[in-house]
This record gives structure tokens, C-alpha cells and sequence, in this order.
């Protein structure tokens, strides 16, 4: 059975990754026809809640899990996985567990972690440094005092694509990494204004600050440009998910001796746990529903699970893969997530709107200068206060 | 001699009223309808699926202290002056050069239209990297020697929109030109023979007796300037994505975000409200000034 | 010129002669004269300015990855390669499809043909009848249209989603056919409307009075005459479909997405580094139809626009 | 037993009132000619009455059937343009044809009828050529064709000749008239041109802002216009207007700032000889000159100011009672400008009219 | 002291010879009318005379200067269009002065000039109005007076009354020639009609194909045309010919299909009364009826087929010879359909034409 499935993964690393699901699906006898629209969520998620308010969906539809969909599996749009689940025992193997709970309305089960994205990592180029006659840093701090070095040597201290989604992304990684994990909690996850105007925040904003006088002469468009500059040694550095490690690896750079990666920027070591999922709306073809169930159930398996994982760069969503393949960045996030040092991601703790409100604010304020750290926290405040 | 009954007046010219209906339903339905559809779910809290949870204003009110959205309106405002006066000026000047019974008309035409014939995609992507620093001009006058030489509108949140009114001016020029070359071709014979023989210079006479002659063309041309201003969405995706950060967003866009990326529709329609509103207040004097003065004279 | 003066009331033959040798035949005109030095002049640098995008579009299609990064983007390709242009009509890859933009050409045709033809159908039956048989009410439903012109289509995008799941039609090509002809009415309404109007009127009551009625006087009288302002029509349909990528893809599935779904996605899948070459030759390929029809009908359309869009 | 009739017709243009409650019967095979200036509503009765408007209010009979709600093509008329408004894709054949096909003519009768048509037009050698590929005169010849081979009683013109030249318009003018002569049906035709309504008319409606002044032969409206309005549009070169007074009594004589004209061989309305302002008028033509001026009851002496030769006839112009006069001499006179002469003219073809309404007295 | 001379112009629009070494000397003071049918050339040549095209070959002289190159603006003329072109954004004064405020005269020399203007056309209390809120008499008048300001000695005038109606038309035409007796300077007036034509010109040039056919005073042209062309553009309602043979010898006659017109009183160009197939020519006005009929050389029974009556006077058509033939009799002559009648002419008064080129025998 044809089944159709839309995502938003057109990079080298992602289309390698989501070769995976389609090869072995196909093995299954059904047959993946690919949806990919490219540029990011931001294209490709209008044009899949269309397609599903509009009364024609496709068989399955990427979403970063979270509460991107819960509307639309409120409206009942959202096929109900739960049997599938119990049949696969997920609620066993999925670690850790939380990944799972976003995926549960009301304790049903609506849709497929596929994979563990951490955002917090610090991309190092080791010829960079070289270049610049600095060690490589080993956390934030380092990296913001060898900064001037990097410059004077002609490099960007700081790589940023110029994509909002990549400025917010930077920002919420200092939130964790810089004020730890509990005010992260606490401002996220409870909204607690009072967290979010204390010193600790106003030292992520400082960073902030930083991190855009670092990054000023950066022009590039897209995350992987910005990914290649640290990958050629342009730039000094780059905070970026863990996808980022696709690119080095297409690059055929090799971990620990031509990059470095810093999970939570080397200062506290956590990583979160968002990660993307898949969702199957409901269909009235009872062929396709079965073909959705087989797909669903693949997605999880231990084999598929780590061939995707490999190529993607990102974590496994089961604690019982074997990932010896796995280089030094990725077992270093394992280590974390067998610690258990990890937080949930923005997306699953605070609704879409008032996410975007927060990522707006440190949007405009890494792109205006005139903007300072002590106005952008009180701005801040106030829309944590106000979240939902 | 016998009487005859009037028909009943519904059923004259039927063919005319069936022939209509596509345009009626399109009005009624899509125009009317949707318009009123999105301003109802504008006073509800809809996230992303309608739903009729009426807050009042707080749409509204958010609306007007997000500084996205002054930005976007910022940016609108300067974009759609800028790029008015520009392709009316450059346009116009453009005609009033072809017109002057010069060789290659046919080729210059077609250079200044074919811009017309690419998207916006096209024409943002193009433009980016023309204006992309490392790249384009900017490097390319570095390499040549002048290596302070500063020119990355796009890069630059100050000027970012300047930027985007580039393409937008080398896109929407050729169909101004064309529009004022009919206009100008309009323009009785004789009014130029009178303006030689009063040894009016052609400057003057452009200024002071054709242009004001050709207000209908100024008029289609306005409209339809002021229509794809209002739209401009495409353009700046493709160009700067709304960035550096959100200098160059524009409510199009804001409305867009507001919709699909944030999953607030009743934020969205809230934008997309006020922007009917802005276009209702510039249409409703001029189609009172079209149609009602018409009916008057 | 004094010295040029006539003197006819001495009848001398020699003044005559003189004035013979005065000025005679038309005014010379130097090619080089400061008047067209000024209009070539400006004609010729505001060229460079809109052929400039097009140079280099070209030039960088035709060029390989090394040379791009190395060389500026303006001078000519050293080494001339078509690669570019083969990858981006077959082989430029979307997540797995890696088929380039052939995939979507004839999606594009698909949607473009019908779409057109429906879409100018209607407005030219429309503005006909709002030309030529005015009936109560019609100012106001045109009114309404025109306004529908300035209504981004971000804003009416989710209304038509309900209206197209409502009636069946979304996801299908026949909804998106519907949906290029809702949002090219208001224009080409009043393109045609403008056009008809411009028409003598006495033609309408003459073939009224032979007794054609509403059809006959559009299908016999109407449409032979109206040429030019098909032209511009369809050039602006064909332009505005094709380009459309908005419509395309949240209107369809992908089976159906047109040409620019590829293109974007080739041009934003970046992988490594952004193939500017096979961006240009794809954004070339893409927008090669609408430029055809621009090149080959261009005379029509200014005169289409005089009659059009002028008038009214 | 009228052929066409126009009952109380009222037409409103929104708030404008263009047509005021107007009738109108034209008898069989009547040529009637609606003269006016333009903008009085010419056009407008005659679309009424050809069913291309609609009325506001009243009623239009053709051939004693109501026809106020009838489709133009069922009112049996047929009508020419002043733009030709030949359909310029179709040949001259195609043209006269189209109208015949609409009405599902069989194939035979179409043809029988555009011969019949082509050679009274005579334009059989234009049958194949298309509008653009023929001259403003032939256009118009085609165009009457077109009305000719719906084989109506009713013909209706609007303008036909305003837009040829003079000497085709001249010509046309006579075939029109020989046409009518042949056919014998009823014509309606809209001009301003008085020359046309005069020559062509058995009657002429004379209109002024939708209301019709004066409905006569062409004598009648010549020699005892209504109004001042009508005196003055009627006439080539126009009546001479000379304000000043009437002196009633017994001997009504009108007084033109001192110059007495006696009125006794004037016939008055039926209001009487009143006194008061009024308005003079004779025309050039009646004004003689020399020896023919001696025979006429009034003889006064004027100044030449302007010669117009007009080859077959001269107008000359002078002052009397200082106001202009002019009045027509053959051309073999000699007359030129300060000569003084002697004219006289015959108050009983002259007309009066009251200063104030313009009406005749 | 020709005021405007015109020598050897030609123009070319590509391959078409619009204007074919053209000569012509206006006097000063010299009305001179352009007449022609459509697409003679009138406009064109008018326009190299203005300066606003330039000529192919040839010279062009205003006030004994060589203005061939000059520009409009100094060749010391002012022009009046058939469509006004009136500046309409632009108030009655506004369009009288903008020429002069871009020649720089000082402030007070404009008002009194437009005040001078004004005057004489009568506009003056429409100096604040602009041209949409003016009727076509009063546009045309403005246009007048925007060349009247440019205090010029030469005046070009395209067709200025033809998009006006018949009335208004005779009325400006009365104005203008008053106009020319005031101002006498030279006027250069291009018409195609001839009623204009004779009215005001001293002079006529008939242009046929771009090339001048007859230029010469009205009555001579009226009397005396140089060839068909000319003698049927020239008189209204237009001359009579009669196609046939002349019989050459001591007593020529013309012979039309048998009946014999004697041509004794006829005045022979040089050629002489040479034999063949000629035209012959009468004029309406010329053919007398009646009594009047009973005292011309030639007389003749026709049959009267249709009569046309103009008010002043009626045009009657018969059968001469088979042939068409009209005159003109009074109105009071009851004359009606059917009727024969005994007409007369006078061939000393008569034209004849060679049958080919039409030339003046
Ligand atoms: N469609 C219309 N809407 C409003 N007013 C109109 C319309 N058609 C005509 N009129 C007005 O009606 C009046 C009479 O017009 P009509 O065309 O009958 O005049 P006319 O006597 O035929 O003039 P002309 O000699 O110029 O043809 C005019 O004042 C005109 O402005
Ligand atoms: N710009 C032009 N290009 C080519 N041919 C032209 C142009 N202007 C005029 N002609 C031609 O020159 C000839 C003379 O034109 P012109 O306007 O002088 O005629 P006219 O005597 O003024 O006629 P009308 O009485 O219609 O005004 C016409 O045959 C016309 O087709
Ligand atoms: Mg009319
Ligand atoms: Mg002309």
C-alpha cells in the first residue's frame, strides 16, 4: 500500500536519515511516497494542517512532538496509537519516558518518537583554533575569552545562521546551559516571572549579549552554511543541535580531531529531550490504516531506530540499542541521557504562541544592538509572566 | 390595440444574471464570506483550529504591543511608499523614454518587462545573493581593491527593507512602464503639437499637461501597486526570511507566522483584520471617488 | 539668420539664390546629439541594471562549484559546463525524490493550462456582462472584487480550506484550478470589464437588435474582437500560475505539486554547501515558460494594456 | 393607422429624466425625422423605441402590438448606426447574414434576401470583403443593408451620415430618400443636421431637453416655428433674432431701438397683439435686396460688414438697429463690405416671439 | 510681400509621398483655405509650416525668413487644433498664459494680452473655468484665444469647427472671419468643407493626393474649376455631369446620348473644342425652371423623381439623358414627384471635362 508521508528533513544528513524509514518500509511491501517540502517547519507545517483540516491527509506527517498537534489530535483529526503501542510495549522501551508522555492526550497514545534532538551543544573547529594560535576551549567561557584571538586571526568567533529559529535556538541553550536547569524548568516549564527576573537570567542575557557581538560579521542564511564555516575553519564555533554532526560527518570530519562538541556548552551538562515524532492521521482506507499501524511499529524498531539515529546524528528514542557505531559526540549525549541529566524541550512545556513570542524577543534582540541585555530581561519577564 | 404584461423582472437578461453567478458567488462567498469569517474569529482565542471562544479585544491588544508587528507595519509603510513613488517614477520616466520614437523600443521593452515574468522566489533568491556580501557586489568591489566598500542591504537590520525594495523595484517596473506607455500613447496628438507651438520644453509639458491627463492610468496603476504592496509576502521570505531578526518583517508575514508557525489563528486574523481595515480605508474614498462621482457627472 | 533674409520686394535674382542656399530639407539631426546621448544613455544603464540579475543567473549556471567560490559572481564562466542545468531538471534532490524539476513541469502544465482557461473564461463572461448588461446590483459585486484584489492571500488561506473541504474539492487538481481562478478574477474582471467598455456600444445594440442574445453576442461579436486583451490575460495568468507556489502546495498533494514546490525545495535543501549553480539553472528552467510567452507576445500585451487597462 | 407609437414614455438615467413623458405617432410608411441639439434625448427615444432601453414609464406600440417589454429583435424594426457598428470580424455577407441566421432564416431565404439587399444597396462587389477593406460611405451603405434584409416595417437611424463628409453625406442623403420612396415602410431617423430633416422628413420632431418643441412638416416648422428654439435650429444660414418691443393697439407694430416695423400683414397667435419685450425674427432668404427690396412692405437702409460667398449664393451681413442681420443675394450682385444698400423684407413671413419664454405670438 | 512661402516641400512617412514638391505663397494678410477631401495632406502640410514635422525636402519661409529648421515656438505662428487640445487641467487663463509665462514676458504684459484676448473672443467670464466645464463653441474659442496671445502674424487653423454642430459651426465661422477683419494677419485654415471654404478664403487651394489641384479666389474656383475633381468638391448640393461626346467643328455641341447641348457660349480652354468623350458639368443653382427656364440658350422636359426640400430653397432630382440631374428652385414653386418640367441652363455658366483625366476642357 502507498503511504504517503510529509516531513520537512531535505538536508544531506536528514534525506540520508529518512532513506532509512523508506527503505524499510518498502521492505515491507508497502511503499513510502516521499512528502518532503523544504526550508523548515515553519514552510512545511502550514501546508501539513492544511492538508489535514482540508479533509485530504497523508498517511503520516512529521511534527516535533510536543504540543505542535495537540489541537489537531484534540479535533480528533489524529489517529490513536495506543493499540500499536501496547502490541510493541512501548511504554517499556521508550526512554526516557517523557518522550512518550508528550506524545499521550488524555492516556492515549497519538504519535511516534523517532529520535532525541538536544540542542545544546557548542561546535568547535579545531583548525579554527589552530589558526588563531588558542587551545580549543573546553566550555562557554573559554570560548568567549578566546573570541578576540579568533578575530584578530581574521575568523568569526561565533557562526549564526541568520534564520530566526537558529537565534532562539542559541538563546534558549545559555538559558540552560548558563542558568541551569532548574530556572530553565521554572521559566518554561511553571512560568515563574520571578525566575526569569533574577541575576542568574541576567547573566544568560549578558551572554546573549555577547554572543551577538561574536557572531555580528556572520552572514549566512541557512543553519548548515553557518555548520560549513565552522566545518572549514571559518569560524571558531557554532551552537547547534546535534544535528549539526550529519554535516560533519558528510564533511567526513571525524569527532575529537577536527571538531570538538560541547554538550551544554561545557557548563552544565544536560541535554533535552525533544526530539521529532511522527503522526498518522486518521484515515478512512482500511488498507492504509494498516499500512499506517506497520509503519508505526517499524519506526520504533531497534534496527531502524539506529540506522535513522546513525545518519541523522540525533539519539535513539529506545535505551536498549546497541550504537557501537556511535562516535565520541553521540556517546557523550548517551552518557548524559543514561545520567538522566536531561530536560524536556521547549516545545512539549509551553504552547506554540507564547513559544513564539519568546523566540521573537530574542530575535530582534540578537539583531538590534540598541536593544540592551537589562531591557530585553524585563521584556522578558513580562511574557513569561503572561505564558501559557 | 391590446396590452401586454410585463415580464416578471427577475427573469430578464437571465443569461447575463446566470453568467454572473461565478462572479457573485466569488464575491459574496470568498470575498465577503471569508472576510467576515476571519474578522468573527479574530475575537476568539482560536489556536490552531478555529474555535469560538470569544475573548473581546485581547487580540487586539496583543496585536498592538508586539513590536513584531509595529515592525511589520513599519516596514509596510516605508516599503509601500518607497516602492509607489519609485516604479510610478522610474516607470513613468521609463515610458516617457520609450516614447520618444526611439530605435530598439521593442528590445528595451522586453528588457524591463521580463522581470515581471519571474516569481518572487525567482527574484528574491536572485537578488539575495547579488546582494550577498561575501559573494556579490560587496566582495566583488573588495576584491577589486576597496576593501571598506560597505554595501549589504539585506545584512543590515537598518536598511534591510531598502534591501528588499530593490527587487521589488526590479520586479514590479516593467508593468508600471507598460501601463504608462499605453497611457502616454493615449494622449491626443495634438495636446504635444499645441504644448511645441507654445514652446512649452518637454519637461514642463510631461509634468504640467500629461500627467495630469493621464490620472485613469495613474489610477489602474495605483491599484494595482497598492495591491501587491499590501500582499508582499513572497519577496521577503525569499530575500531575508523576516530577518536579520525581524527587521524586515511585514504583516503579511506576521499574519502567516501568526497562523501556522505559532499556531494563534485568532492572532492571525487579528493582523489580518487590520490589514482589510487599512485597505478599506484607502479603497472606500476612491471607489466613492470612481463610481459616485460617475454617477453624479 | 539675418543673413538669410529675403528680400522679394527687390525680385533680385541674386537674393533669391541666397536664400536658395538656406536651410533646406529636414533639420539634420546628429546620431550623437546631446537628446539622444541622454535617452540611450539612461535606456542603456537602467538595461544593465534589470539584465544584470539575468547575467548572472546565467553565467553562474554555467559555471562549476570550484569556480563559484573562488571567482566574483559577475565575470563569465571559464569553463563553460551544462552540469548544472542537467542536475537541475533531473537530478537535484528533495528528501528522496531525487528527480529535479521534471517532476513538477508538467504538474505545472497541468495546473497552469486549465487554470488559465478557466479562469480567463470566467472573467471575460464577467466582464462582459458587466460592460454590456449592467444589471442591479452589478457595481457592487465589482466593487467587492476589486477590494478582493487587495486581500493577501496569507489571510484567505484558511477560509479556503473550509470552503474547498466543504465542497469536496480539496487536495484535488480541480480545487486548485478553482482557487487560480477565485484569486485572478478581480483583476482580469477588471481588465475585461475595462476592455468591453472600451468597446463601441452601438456593436452590442446592433447584434442585439439581429437578435443575439447573450452568448451570441460574446461568442460572435465579442470574442473575434477581443485579441489583444486575451493577450495580456493570459500572459498575466500564465505568469501568475505557473510562479505560484503558495497555492500549490497547500491546495494539493504532491502528486500534483507544480514546478515551484521544486524549486524551492532544491533551492532550500541545502546540503553543504548551496549549489548556486544548480539554484540559477533551476530557477532559469522554472522560469522559462513565462519568459517564452513575455518574448513572443510582448507587442500584444502593450497594446492589450492600451486597451485594457487605460480606459475606464 | 399609425405604425409606431410612443405613449407617455418617461426615461430616468438614475436621478436624470432624460425622455418627459413623451408621444409620438408616426403613420405607415412615414418618414419622421427627430431633430435637436445634441444631448436632447434623440438617441435615447429612439433606443426606447427600438427596445434597446428600457422606459421608465409609459408605453410603445409597433404596428398596434405593445411591444414595451418585447426583445428588440421581435419589435419588427431594424436600425442603423452612426458608428456603422458593422461587426468588423465578418465579411459585408457575413454581417447581413448574421442577424438572418440568429433568427434560424433557412439557408435560400438568407441568400434571396442579401441579393435583394446588395443590389437595391448596390454593393454586390463588396459582399466578400470585410468592414475595415471599405470606405465610410460604402460602410454605411452595408450598414443600412443589414437593416434592409430583416425585411421590417420599421426602419430606425440614428445618425446614419454624421460621420462622412459633406459630399457623401449629400449623396447618401438622396439614396436614403430614394430608398424610402421604393420600400414604403416607416423611418425614424435621428440628426442634427437640419439640412437632412428638411430635405428627408415628411415630419420633423423638433426636441429640446427630452420634450418634444414642435412636431410639423418641414414647411410648417420652417416658415411658423413654435419658438424662438425652433426658429433658430431650423434654417441654413439661421433666422436673424432682433430684440426690441411691440407696440400693441390697433396698429401693432414692433420697435427695435427706434426703427419701427408695422405688423399689420403679421399674423398673430392666439394670444392677441400684446405689447412688451419680444424678439424679432426673419430670415436671410426673405430679406431682399435692390429692386426685389422695393417691392417689400418694410425697406431700410444698413451698412455691409461681411461678405461670405458661399458659390451659389452670397450671404451678406450688416447692423440694423444695432444688432446683426444678415441676408442672402445671389452671387452675381456685387456687394462689398461699407457699401450701403437698401433691404426690405415682409413682416407676414417673418416670425415673433416672446422675449421672455421664446414662445411664438 | 508673401507673408508664408512654401518651396518644393515634400514629405515622406517612409516609402509614402504624403506632401509632392509642394509650392505655395500666402499673402500678408491673405486668408488662404486648405481644402481636401480626407487624408489629402492638408494636416501634414500645415504641420511643416508649423514646424512640428520636418519636411523631406524643400523650404519654408514665414515673414521672408528661412524657417525651415526653426522650431515652432520662433517661427512666429500660432496654431488652433481640431480637437482644441486645450491643456484640461489647467483654467481658460491658465491655458492662455502658460505659453507666455514660458517665453518669460513680464507679469503684466501677460494680463493684458490675455485681457485682450478675452475681448475679442467674448470669454471673459470664463477665464477661471476649466475646459470640461466648457461647451465645444466655447473650448474652440479658447483655443482661438491661446493662439491669439501669442501675438503672431501668421495663423494656422486644422479643421477647427468640425467637431462642432452644424450651428454652432456657421456661428465660429462669422466669428472668424470678423476675427481676420480685426487682426489682419495671415491665415492658413484647413477644411474639407467647402461651405467654410468659400465663407472665409480669399484664396483656396484644393489639395487632392498631396498635391495642390486649383488655387485661386473662391468665385473662380466656383465658376471656373480646373478639372471634375475640383468642380465636384466645390458647390453644394453638387454639380450635375453629364457623361457624353463633344462634338467638335464650327459649332460644337455636346451630345448625351442624342440630346445635343449647344457649346457656342462655352469658353474653350487653350486646347480648343476638341472632339471625344467629355463630361459635362452644370450647377444646380445654374439650371433655371420656368419662366426663367424660357430665357436660357438650352431647354429641356425632365421628369421629376424626387424633391428635397431645404426650407430656403428645393432641390429637385430628374432623369437628363438618362443621367441624374439636380437644380434648385424656389420653395414657394409647388413642384411634386411625377411632374415633368421644362428646365433651362446656360452652357456659358457650364463646365466640361475630359472623360479620362478630367481635366478642364
Ligand atoms: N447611459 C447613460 N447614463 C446616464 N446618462 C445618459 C446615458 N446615456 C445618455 N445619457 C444622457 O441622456 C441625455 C440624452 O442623451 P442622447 O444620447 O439621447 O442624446 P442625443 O440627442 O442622441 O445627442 P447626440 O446628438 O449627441 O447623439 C444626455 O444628456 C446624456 O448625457
Ligand atoms: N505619422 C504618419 N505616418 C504615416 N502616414 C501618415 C502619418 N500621418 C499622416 N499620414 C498619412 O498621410 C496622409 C495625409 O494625412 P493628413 O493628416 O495630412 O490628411 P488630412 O488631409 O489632414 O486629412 P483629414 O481631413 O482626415 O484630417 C494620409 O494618407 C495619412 O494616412
Ligand atoms: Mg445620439
Ligand atoms: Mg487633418
Amino acid at each position: 500500500t502507498d503511504l504517503e508521508v510529509t516531513h520537512w528533513w531535505t538536508s544531506g544528513g536528514e534525506a540520508a536519515a529518512v532513506a532509512e524509514f523508506a527503505k524499510a518500509f518498502d521492505a515491507t511491501g508497502h511503499k513510502w511516497i516521499d512528502g518532503a517540502i523544504a526550508g523548515s517547519g515553519g514552510t512545511a507545517r502550514p501546508i501539513m494542517i492544511s492538508r489535514i483540516t482540508g479533509g485530504d491527509p497523508m498517511g503520516a506527517t512529521q511534527f516535533n512532538h510536543g504540543r505542535q498537534a495537540e489541537e489537531l489530535v484534540e479535533a480528533g483529526l489524529m489517529r490513536d496509537l495506543t493499540d500499536i503501542a501496547e502490541a510493541n510495549n512501548w511504554k517499556e522501551v521508550v526512554h526516557p519516558a517523557s518522550l512518550l508522555d508528550s506524545c499521550t492526550l488524555d492516556g492515549k497514545i497519538y504519535c511516534v518518537p523517532v529520535n532525541i534532538h538536544s540542542q545544546q551543544w557548542l561546535w568547535l573547529s579545531h583548525k579554527a583554533f589552530e589558526d588563531a594560535g588558542v587551545p580549543v576551549p573546553t566550555n562557554w567561557d573559554e570560548f568567549v575569552a578566546a573570541a578576540p584571538k579568533l578575530e584578530e586571526a581574521g575568523k568569526i568567533p561565533l557562526a549564526m545562521g541568520q534564520q530566526p529559529w537558529q537565534t532562539s535556538l542559541a538563546f534558549q541553550v545559555l538559558v540552560v546551559a548558563l542558568a541551569g536547569q532548574d530556572a530553565y524548568n521554572k521559566i518554561y516549564g511553571d512560568k515563574d516571572a520571578e525566575v526569569a527576573a533574577s541575576p542568574e537570567l541576567a547573566k544568560v542575557f549578558e551572554a546573549a549579549d555577547q554572543a551577538r557581538s561574536m557572531a555580528a560579521k556572520s552572514n549566512v542564511q541557512d543553519w548548515n552554511q553557518a555548520t560549513n564555516m565552522v566545518i572549514t575553519g571559518q569560524a571558531g564555533g557554532q551552537i547547534m543541535g546535534d544535528w549539526a554532526q550529519g554535516e560533519f560527518q558528510v564533511a567526513g570530519q571525524v569527532a575529537g580531531e577536527d571538531y570538538s562538541c560541547l554538550p551544554g556548552l561545557g557548563v552544565n551538562e544536560v541535554i533535552q529531550t525533544g526530539g521529532d515524532a511522527f503522526y498518522f492521521p486518521v484515515l478512512a482506507d482500511e488498507e492504509k490504516s494498516a499500512a499506517q499501524a506497520d509503519l508505526a511499529a517499524l519506526m520504533l524498531s531497534p534496527e531502524v531506530q539506529v540506522a535513522f539515529n546513525l545518519k541523522k546524528g540525533s539519539l535513539p528514542v529506545r535505551g536498549d540499542v546497541d550504537l557501537d557505531a556511535a562516535n565520541d559526540c553521540m556517546k557523550k549525549g548517551l552518557d548524559i541521557l543514561a545520567k538522566g541529566n536531561i530536560i524536556q524541550s521547549p516545545d512539549q512545556l509551553m504552547s506554540a504562541d507564547s513559544l513564539t513570542r519568546v523566540n521573537d524577543l530574542f530575535v530582534e534582540f540578537f539583531n538590534n544592538t540598541s536593544i540592551t541585555a537589562e531591557d530585553a530581561q524585563k521584556r522578558f519577564v513580562d511574557i513569561v509572566a503572561s505564558a501559557d | 390595440m391590446e396590452e401586454a404584461r410585463r415580464p416578471n423582472q427577475l427573469f430578464r437578461n437571465l443569461n447575463a444574471k446566470f453568467a454572473a453567478i461565478p462572479m457573485v458567488l466569488t464575491a459574496l462567498v470568498v470575498f465577503v464570506g471569508g472576510t467576515i469569517w476571519t474578522i468573527v474569529y479574530s475575537f476568539t482565542d482560536s489556536r490552531l483550529l478555529p474555535r469560538e471562544n470569544f475573548v473581546g479585544l485581547a487580540q487586539y491588544e496583543r496585536l498592538w504591543s508586539s513590536s513584531k508587528w509595529l515592525i511589520s507595519i513599519q516596514n509596510l509603510f516605508i516599503y509601500g511608499v518607497c516602492l509607489l513613488i519609485f516604479s510610478l517614477v522610474i516607470g513613468f520616466i521609463l515610458a516617457a523614454l520609450l516614447d520618444q520614437k526611439i530605435r530598439f523600443e521593442n528590445t528595451f521593452r522586453t528588457i524591463f518587462l521580463y522581470p515581471f515574468a519571474l516569481s518572487f522566489i525567482v527574484t528574491g533568491l536572485v537578488w539575495q545573493w547579488i546582494l550577498n556580501p561575501q559573494f556579490g557586489i560587496e566582495g566583488v568591489v573588495r576584491s577589486w581593491g576597496w576593501t571598506s566598500f560597505s554595501f549589504d542591504p539585506l545584512y543590515n537590520a537598518d536598511i534591510v527593507i531598502y534591501g528588499i525594495l530593490i527587487a521589488a523595484v526590479w520586479q514590479s517596473t516593467g508593468l508600471i512602464m507598460c501601463l504608462m506607455l499605453a497611457g502616454l500613447r493615449g494622449i491626443d496628438e495634438d495636446i504635444w503639437k499645441a504644448a511645441r507651438v507654445d514652446g512649452i520644453p518637454m519637461w514642463k509639458t510631461y509634468l504640467f499637461i500629461v500627467i495630469p491627463m493621464m490620472r485613469p492610468v495613474f489610477i489602474t496603476t495605483l491599484v494595482i501597486i497598492a495591491s501587491g504592496i499590501v500582499r508582499v509576502y513572497d519577496l521577503v521570505v525569499a530575500q531575508t526570511g523576516g530577518g536579520p531578526g525581524i527587521a524586515s518583517e511585514v504583516p503579511a508575514k506576521y499574519v502567516y507566522d501568526a497562523m501556522f508557525l505559532s499556531q494563534n489563528l485568532g492572532q492571525g486574523f487579528a493582523g489580518s483584520t487590520m490589514m482589510l481595515l487599512s485597505v478599506l480605508i484607502v479603497l472606500i474614498p476612491w471607489a466613492y471617488l470612481e463610481f459616485g462621482g460617475k454617477k453624479r457627472g | 539668420m539675418a543673413e538669410l533674409t529675403l528680400n522679394y520686394a527687390q525680385g533680385d535674382a541674386a537674393t533669391r539664390a541666397d536664400a536658395l542656399a538656406g536651410p533646406a530639407g529636414p533639420k539634420p539631426r546628429r546620431a550623437l546629439s546631446r537628446r539622444n546621448i541622454f535617452i540611450y544613455g539612461t535606456l542603456i544603464v537602467v538595461s544593465m541594471y534589470y539584465l544584470l540579475p539575468l547575467y548572472v543567473m546565467i553565467v553562474t549556471s554555467l559555471k562549476g562549484m570550484p569556480e563559484i567560490r573562488m571567482g566574483n559572481i559577475f565575470s563569465p564562466p571559464v569553463e563553460i559546463t551544462f552540469e548544472p542545468w542537467v542536475k537541475a531538471w533531473a537530478q537535484a534532490c528533495t528528501g528522496l525524490n531525487c528527480e529535479g524539476l521534471s517532476r513538477g513541469f508538467w504538474n505545472s502544465v497541468r495546473i497552469t493550462v486549465p487554470s488559465v482557461v478557466l479562469s480567463i473564461a470566467i472573467a471575460s463572461i464577467n466582464g462582459y456582462a458587466l460592460a454590456n448588461w449592467r444589471f442591479k446590483g452589478a457595481d457592487i459585486f465589482f466593487t467587492i472584487l476589486i477590494f478582493g484584489a487587495f486581500i493577501p492571500y496569507q489571510v484567505m488561506l484558511y477560509p479556503i480550506v473550509i470552503l474547498l473541504r466543504e465542497m469536496g474539492l480539496y487536495g484535488g487538481l480541480y480545487g486548485l484550478i478553482l482557487v487560480h481562478s477565485i484569486f485572478g478574477m478581480p483583476i482580469l474582471t477588471l481588465l475585461f470589464r475595462n476592455y468591453f467598455t472600451s468597446l463601441p456600444e452601438e456593436l452590442f445594440k446592433a447584434a442585439r437588435v439581429d437578435g443575439a442574445g447573450f452568448w451570441g453576442i460574446y461568442f460572435k461579436i465579442m470574442l473575434p474582437m477581443s485579441l489583444p486583451i486575451f493577450v495580456v490575460a493570459i500572459i498575466l495568468q500564465v505568469t501568475g500560475i505557473w510562479n505560484d507556489f503558495l497555492f500549490g502546495v497547500v491546495y494539493t498533494r504532491p502528486d500534483y505539486y507544480p514546478m515551484t514546490v521544486q524549486l524551492n525545495n532544491i533551492v532550500n535543501s541545502v546540503q553543504g554547501v548551496k549549489e548556486y549553480n544548480v539554484n540559477m539553472a533551476a530557477t532559469l528552467l522554472t522560469g522559462l515558460v513565462p519568459l517564452v510567452v513575455y518574448f513572443v507576445s510582448g507587442k500584444l500585451f502593450v497594446r492589450g494594456i492600451a486597451a485594457g487597462a487605460v480606459k475606464g | 393607422m399609425p405604425s409606431v407609437v410612443v405613449r407617455d414614455v418617461s426615461l430616468n438615467f438614475g436621478s436624470v429624466e432624460v425622455l418627459k413623458s413623451l408621444n409620438l405617432e408616426v403613420g405607415r410608411g412615414e418618414f419622421l425625422v427627430l431633430l435637436g441639439p445634441s444631448g436632447c434625448g434623440k438617441s435615447t427615444l429612439l433606443n426606447c423605441i427600438a427596445g434597446l432601453l428600457d422606459v421608465s414609464q409609459g408605453q410603445i406600440f409597433i404596428n398596434e402590438r405593445n411591444v414595451t417589454w418585447d426583445e428588440p429583435k421581435d419589435r419588427g424594426i431594424g436600425m442603423v448606426f452612426q458608428s456603422y457598428a458593422l461587426y468588423p470580424q465578418m465579411t459585408v455577407e457575413g454581417n447581413l447574414s448574421f442577424g438572418l441566421k440568429n433568427a434560424r432564416l433557412p439557408k435560400d431565404e438568407i441568400a434571396t434576401r442579401i441579393a435583394r439587399a446588395a443590389e437595391i444597396l448596390q454593393i454586390e462587389p463588396l459582399l466578400k470583403r470585410k468592414p475595415l477593406a471599405l470606405s465610410g460611405g460604402q460602410r454605411q451603405r452595408v450598414a443600412i443593408g443589414r437593416a434592409l434584409v430583416r425585411d421590417v416595417d420599421v426602419f430606425l437611424f440614428d445618425e446614419p451620415l454624421s460621420n462622412l463628409d459633406a459630399k457623401l453625406r449629400s449623396e447618401l442623403r438622396v439614396e436614403i430618400k430614394r430608398l424610402h420612396q421604393k420600400l414604403e415602410n416607416t423611418m425614424i431617423y435621428v440628426t442634427h443636421d437640419q439640412i437632412e430633416a428638411m430635405t428627408l422628413a415628411d415630419r420633423i420632431a423638433v426636441m429640446r431637453g427630452g420634450i418634444i418643441q414642435q412636431l410639423d412638416t418641414p414647411q410648417a416648422i420652417y416658415s411658423r416655428p413654435v419658438n424662438r428654439f425652433v426658429a433658430g435650429f431650423i434654417g441654413s444660414p439661421g433666422m436673424n433674432f432682433i430684440e426690441g418691443e411691440v407696440v400693441g393697439g390697433a396698429a401693432p407694430a414692433f420697435d427695435a431701438g427706434g426703427i419701427k416695423v408695422p405688423l399689420d400683414r403679421y399674423e398673430f397667435g392666439d394670444g392677441g397683439a400684446r405689447g412688451g419685450k419680444a424678439v424679432f425674427g426673419v430670415r436671410p432668404e426673405h430679406v431682399a435686396l435692390g429692386d426685389a427690396a422695393a417691392a417689400m412692405p418694410c425697406q431700410y437702409d444698413v451698412e455691409v460688414e461681411i461678405v461670405e460667398p458661399m458659390g451659389s449664393d452670397t450671404l451678406v451681413w450688416g447692423k440694423f438697429a444695432g444688432q446683426n442681420l444678415s441676408f442672402r443675394v445671389e452671387t452675381e450682385r456685387a456687394v462689398s463690405v461699407g457699401d450701403r444698400v437698401r433691404i426690405g423684407f415682409d413682416p407676414g413671413r417673418a416670425s415673433l416671439f416672446d422675449a421672455d419664454g421664446g414662445e411664438r405670438i
